[in-house]
């Protein structure tokens, strides 16, 4: 166990009142024992035992604020008071490290007693630094209290004013851009070479005469045409080779799906 | 001088500059035990004459106050410069080419809602004014450009705006990437955002140099037009 | 002389005159077009010593106050000070002489854990805020003063905290880990020149006493900490 684990729950009941410095070094012992619930904790309590040693804190004698401490909770226990459990943690650690400091030195385990009662010491130098350095602070001069700032004072105010930025070309353009918005949209389609669906039947239907056997659709259409006719023609030529189909002149065969399609004349 | 002056001279300047309202000297002399304050409060006042704090009576009160020849400092306007948008030009070119014209007419020429604050915001550069009403049911406001606007634009008169054709010459109907202009606005609008946190933090400096970028970026934009459109 | 006193003294004294926080010289000069205002303000801080009024800088910012010596005079009858638990004051010394630090770091020293409500009184009355985190394994918020903490307590800077520098000087502000870790160093860099010694006149004995005597070692080391930082 070390005194890491002397973190506890801060008392809940610690004064309102403003922090105003250590405790006099001239209360007497007996005070101690009414303020249990003042105090901030067992290092607080320690801390405050310490000063009353009346020496400077980095030669207090750990030994006695142990058993100061020590005796302090158990006249606490003897009146019946309540006694949070982090006190008699501390209680029961620092009993440990008094037992340790007194057995002979060869005995010892790592980190020996020494280095643990240092460690107590130098935390309660540090505590007590910052409890001598909040009670100055506190006695400062303090705005509100000592000093004291302009009563009504009128208040800087800055009024934003927008200027606005726009230039000719802009508004210009933004016209332009309404009106292009706006204009009616009007379709024109333009005139493409195409071959109707009754042109491609009369075209199918004169070159299935003249084979038997099957041909693919692609033989049919016209050679060496504009690309965009022959598009035309194989959309028309396919749908011409439906309609023959459904007719019975003609019939139609595809081995694969996607593959090419292949036409003959219908044999009754 | 100062380091000699008298304690109750002090005291008095103390109670009155912390004091949250104007006091009488009865009342200042009741809070410092008595002391008869006549002669501070009056050498007070001649001290501070001329400086940026005076200390003034009235109605037998006195209290401190900012000069008033300096009340400017206090209310300060800072005036900063913003580009309109997209929608607020539009609806400017609207009204300069149809006026006077409505609101629903603005819309419906527009094809899109205008928000109110758009037109607010012509309104408030001084570009539009309202021009009575149209007399058709429901009696709308209508809009038209103002003098200032004339003056801003550079123009003469609303007969020196462009004509369709004019425009249509000058590719200003062909297409622009509406996207592409919102996102340049946007971008803007964060220069501009980041323009205003500078000038909270006082930087005075950076507001005269973002105002300069502001008119370049419109400068090049000119120079330009058909990169832009 | 007053009647002659320059226009930007004249501006500077009442801006922070009009003003209701304390300004930085940046913000003075923001709010006057950017004029330099350093040596308005160290002028006036000379015009003012000894005054009611006193021009004071506190962590970079300027305000005026009422001068420290009558406070008796001023102090109202209902305090408006809000008390600050002991707790509190103790945190805000430990964050102040610390900073930044975590509130882990803050329970290691006062030896209990810091109820949830006390950071938020100290960062309420603004005088502590949260500096980012630590980059250490969970991460953990780090607390800081703010220039509001400065102006309240009268410093002009950190610097400033009553003690701060003997504290640094005795190592007081560091962790009870380092301090513990460089009074071993030492202890043994000690122990190891008396061995040396012992070693010379080869008495068993002494050694034994060496080590007796270290813990007196320590106590020492202890009281003359310069030497052990």
């Amino acid at each position: 166990m070390t005194e890491d684990s002397v973190l506890l729950a801060e008392t809940v009941a610690a004064d309102e009142v403003e922090w105003e410095g250590p405790a006099s070094h001239s209360d007497s012992d007996a005070a101690l024992y009414l303020e249990l619930d003042g105090w901030e904790g067992p290092l607080d309590l320690l801390l405050d035992l310490a000063r009353r040693q009346k020496v400077d804190l980095k030669s207090i004698s750990i030994l006695s604020l142990v058993d100061q401490y020590i005796r302090y909770i158990e006249q606490a226990e003897a009146l019946r008071l309540e006694i949070a459990a982090d006190y008699l943690v501390m209680a029961a650690w620092l009993a440990y490290l008094k037992s340790a400091l007194l057995l002979p030195k060869d005995e010892q385990e790592d980190p020996s007693p020494e280095e643990l009662a240092l460690r107590l010491q130098l935390r309660l130098e540090r505590l007590g630094a910052m409890r001598d350095a909040a009670a100055r602070l506190m006695a400062r001069d303090r705005v509100g209290r000592d000093v004291f700032v302009r009563g009504a004072p009128e208040g800087l105010r800055v009024l934003r004013k927008n200027q606005w930025q726009c230039d000719w070309f802009q508004l210009v353009r933004g016209y332009g851009q309404v009106k292009l918005r706006t204009e009616p949209v009007v379709h024109m389609v333009r005139e493409r070479p195409v071959m109707t669906i009754d042109s491609a039947i009369d075209r199918l239907s004169a070159m299935l005469g003249v084979s038997v056997d099957w041909m693919e659709i692609r033989h049919f259409l016209p050679k060496d045409a504009d690309p965009r006719l022959q598009r035309s023609a194989l959309a028309s030529s396919f749908v011409a080779a439906l309609e023959l189909a459904r007719l019975g002149k003609a019939e139609i065969r595809q081995e694969i799906a996607y593959g090419p399609l292949h036409v003959r004349r219908a044999t009754p | 001088m100062s380091h000699e002056m008298d304690d109750l001279l002090r005291a008095v300047e103390a109670t009155l500059f912390a004091s949250e309202e104007p006091l009488s000297a009865e009342q200042i002399s009741a809070h410092l035990e008595g002391a008869d304050v006549r002669e501070a409060l009056r050498e007070l006042e001649t001290h501070y004459a001329g400086r940026g704090i005076a200390l003034v009576e009235r109605g037998r009160r006195w209290h401190f106050q900012t000069a008033p020849d300096l009340a400017h400092l206090l209310r300060r306007e800072k005036e900063q410069l913003r580009r309109l948008s997209r929608a607020a030009t539009e609806v400017l070119a609207i009204i300069a080419y149809h006026e006077p014209v409505s609101r629903a007419e603005i819309e419906a020429i527009r094809g899109v809602q205008t928000s109110a604050g758009t037109l607010d915001v012509l309104m408030e550069a001084g570009w539009v004014r309202a021009a009575g009403r149209r007399e058709v049911p429901g009696r709308p406001v209508i809009y038209a450009t103002t003098n200032d606007f004339l003056s801003h634009f550079g123009l003469a008169s609303r007969k020196d705006l462009p004509g369709i054709d004019e425009l249509k010459a000058a590719g200003l109907l062909d297409p622009v990437e509406d996207a592409f202009d919102d996102m340049m606005e946007q971008q803007a609008a964060e220069a501009e955002e980041k323009r205003e946190e500078g000038a909270k933090t006082g930087s005075m400096d950076e507001m005269g140099v973002a105002g300069e970028e502001d008119w370049g970026d419109q400068a090049s934009a000119l120079e330009k037009p058909d990169q832009s459109v």
